[in-house]
């Protein structure tokens, strides 16, 4: 069931960088907690950004925590453009209309006790609820992410407290120096990679899962309109289905499908 | 109270004059959650083809200043998927069906009409001779009265119910392409489908979309649409359908009063994914407030 | 460092391809004390006609999404107060001048141009054969090659500087028109000129503009500007202007990267009144940024 | 001189029913004081309001008061549409670009003494400046305002303090019961009336201006795009000389010139 609903920013905390995580809260106490209860991690919301002057259409933004019982949406927002420098520097109180939640998420089970979850950037935001949705599942799992530097790291004391946090940093200021991709945590013999981050990231991580046998997901980014699967703007190339809607089948995909 | 009901002719009867646009609104299933399909004037679902097509390359989409482009290109799986898996999802709903239909040759469109009269609940069919983003036919079609003429008196043909023929902007004088298909045998026509456009991304040095040019659509071409709405009122006696860039009762409205009888919402639905039920509210409203009682007298 | 000058052949040499578009720039004076009136790279004053003009009545203005109609209808007191009156204060400018022309018949035109001959400092005319908002000429000679042809060989012939022929938008295929103004001995094509568009306001159920249609301009139509010069530029060997929207220098660099060798800035100078020197420093800064050296390099 | 400035908002003083009264600082001290000092009663600026999602164009609003010695500018906003919303509903801090002054305003001189200034609804605030400036120049001057009810007067202290205040409400909640026309101050033997109000105000006080031989200026209020007399959008047709830019030529325009 997806949900069209308004939500009042109760809080923005400021993170590194410009960057924001915004707390919102549904006007529709009810509706609110049954979207907020029905949130799979890796799946994302559209939010209507009526502040920003030149921004016509909704912006998809992953899902970072979804918390029901509070009635909470938590979104981690990167100041990168026009709409988002918007998002960031609302008013508590500001009411966005957000449409949600949209797309697939990352499919794992009780199994996934092998699981890596690697991330980078902004793709760090999902990791959050997949982590505590994996510990709900009896799971402690495995991240590794990775930044620029140690500023620009985003969410290590949150994903620190639902599993283990390994890091990688380019230039060795936090973690292990380098690309997530090679970070020593990789080397062990994982049955599941989990994957958000930057295309050359992802397939980077997607080459070695292959190479190594390992059962990869990763999570599209596509430029998209509806959110819904209506407009068919975000369409990715698949092995089995030709072009099929990230919005809607994605956005995470499993590498399998991928034409990569 | 207003009555918003609306008699197109040959059949197609609305219950208020809120259609969605072809290509906007999927097969409506999609909408489903937030929208109660049942309230449409009429669900215009997706462009069919008589083959299935996979669709232009990834970017399909820019956002543009109050619009978009796409360069989508008709991806549809083919008029017998729809026949055999979309059909039985959404015959019983109570809003009547349309079908937009494409085609690359006037017999395409022919044949994708034939197969479709088999479906009862299917009330009109929506020829688009105006589609910017394929190679072939679409809006080759639509821009010369000859090509226009051509489609619809193939479509004709093959298809007794209500036919709507959708009209591309993309030209000098769309009156004349107008009344063309209304010659032929055309029992409305839509108005107007997306404009050709385009947008570079200028750090990159190249275009945005993989097609180069696409379908510019949204309230930016609203005042173009409006016009052209206008003058193809004053000059055909079937109905004129308006479209482009309608986003709320008021914009609705407005192709109503320059002598639209009824309206298709397209962009809108991904800006508000309940923009079909807000028009169709604010229109009602609109009409109590003025104490107007039937949609004819909207026209100025 | 960029070398922006752009030498558009006969004499039309500009330091910069930033120019002013014609009726959103007054006669430059208008913005003396806001902008520096000698950075720019040419100013092209107001439509200029025969015989004085009271324009339209008011209404003329329609705010929309992302752009506005106007309805001015070439306002102005014609070809002999700007020689009397209005030269003499922008002669000693650093910029070239411009002056856009319009007239109802192709004499007008050539008499228009005929008197302008005498003023040293006009290093171009261009020719209006697309303003939607007069009801005779204008719009009607730019939507046919005939026309075109006609307006622009009458100017040619009583004019033997640069000659600009500014073309409608509003056409089915304005690579055809450009061609045959190319043909006719246009030095140079600048498009797009407005569409005609409309706006009713519904609360008092009537069109806004006193003139029902008007001509819309401003970001929304940039898509479709982009496309046309795109096309345009790869059917005439004549240098190509483009304009419709640019707000910044990155809408510049669209146009330039599609193929215009200048451009013109127009409702932007409403918005911004400085927009015009911004998007100078806007395309410079990309440049130099860029690692290019002159403008040629741009285009994709 | 005309100048194109970026003013901060330092103050929103809420008024009367959401309008606000903005206290704006140009961020440029030493023009921003320039262009205070050259602020003339009935002139108005064009500001851009980047945070309305569907404006366009700037809007433009008359000078209520402009003091160069602060450094202030003092603009009243009606709530009136999306971009006076948000004008109204503006964060302290935030930054508009604010073309000024514009246009020609009211014409006074010393020999004023016997002028009535008259003015309804948000035509009301102009009448601020013109009378500082009239006492500058030794004068008292008269004013009559009006408004439907006493709820929907505005500025009515700050007018007291520079003038004598005559008032009028439709509902006779305030002054004298009726329209400003009815006034019983108008009987008096006034040389000049300088008008600001709704359109059909003026036209009632024009009459009987016209009538009684007073010379009178009002000032327009048509849809305008520029401001600088370059777009001919905000025309209006005048007795002497056709079609001409209220925002150049006018706003304010004595009643001879114009066909009303």
């Amino acid at each position: 069931m997806k949900y069209l609903l308004d939500f009042k920013l109760s809080e923005t905390r400021p993170t590194q960088a410009g960057d924001a995580m915004l707390v919102l809260e549904p006007l529709d106490k009810e509706k609110g907690a049954a979207a907020l209860a029905e949130a799979r991690p890796g799946q994302f919301v559209n939010i209507q950004v009526l502040q920003s002057h030149g921004t016509f259409l909704r912006r998809p933004i992953s899902i970072c925590d979804a918390d029901a019982e509070q009635g909470l949406l938590f979104l981690y927002v990167k100041d990168a453009g026009a709409a988002t420098h918007c998002l960031c520097n609302a008013r508590e109180g500001d009411v966005f209309s957000i449409l949600l939640p949209l797309g697939n998420g990352f499919s794992f089970d009780e199994t996934y006790s092998d699981a890596l979850l690697i991330a980078g950037g902004v793709g760090i935001a999902p990791m959050l609820l997949l982590a505590k949705k994996m510990n709900e599942a009896g799971l402690s799992p495995s991240m590794l992410i990775g930044a620029v530097n140690k500023d620009r790291l985003i969410l290590t004391e949150e994903l620190s407290s639902v599993g283990n946090l390994y890091i990688s940093t380019d230039d060795g200021t936090s973690g292990e120096k380098g690309f997530v991709s090679q970070h020593s945590v990789l080397c062990r013999d994982w049955k599941h990679i989990l994957c958000c981050g930057p295309l050359p990231m992802m397939k980077g991580i997607a080459a070695i899962a292959k190479e190594r046998g390992i059962d990869c997901q990763v999570s599209l980014e596509n430029v998209m309109a509806c959110g819904l699967g209506a407009c068919l703007c975000c369409v990715e190339d698949t092995a089995d289905k030709g072009n099929v809607c990230v919005c809607k089948e994605g956005p995470v995909f499993n590498i399998n499908r991928l034409k990569w | 109270m207003v009555d918003l009901s609306i008699d197109l002719g040959k059949g197609l009867r609305l219950a208020n004059p809120v259609m969605t646009a072809s290509g906007t609104f999927g097969y409506g299933l999609e909408f489903a959650d937030v929208v109660d399909l049942n309230r449409l004037g009429a669900i215009i679902v997706k462009g069919t083809t008589l083959n299935p097509r996979q669709g232009n390359p990834y970017p399909r989409m820019a956002e543009t200043p109050s619009g978009m482009l796409n360069a989508v290109g008709l991806q549809n799986k083919g008029v017998d998927y729809f026949i055999s898996e979309i059909y039985p999802k959404i015959k019983d709903l109570e809003s009547p069906l349309i079908v937009n239909v494409s085609g690359s040759q006037p017999e395409d469109y022919a044949e994708v009409c034939r197969r479709l009269s088999s479906l009862e609940r299917v009330k009109a069919v929506e020829i688009n001779i105006s589609c910017p983003n394929v190679k072939q036919g679409g809006m080759a079609f639509g821009t010369t009265c000859s090509g226009a003429e051509k489609v619809t008196s193939a479509a004709r043909e093959s298809w007794d119910r209500h036919l709507i023929v959708k009209l591309s902007p993309n030209v000098t004088d769309i009156t004349e392409i107008a009344r063309a298909v209304e010659a032929t045998g055309a029992d409305s026509v839509s108005l107007v489908n997306t404009f050709l456009g385009m947008a570079i991304d200028v750090e990159r040095r190249r275009p945005v979309l993989s097609t180069v040019t696409g379908g510019l659509s949204g309230p930016c071409i609203r005042p173009i649409a409006v016009r052209m709405v206008w003058q193809t009122a004053k000059s055909v006696k079937i109905p004129v359908i308006g479209l482009g860039g309608i986003m709320d009762g008021r914009d609705a409205l407005e192709f109503l009063m320059a002598g639209a009888s009824a309206v298709e919402i397209g962009t809108a639905n991904f800006v508000n994914p309940s923009a079909t039920e807000d028009v169709i509210d604010e229109i009602s409203e609109y009409c109590n407030r003025h104490g107007i009682e039937s949609l004819s007298e909207l026209r100025i």
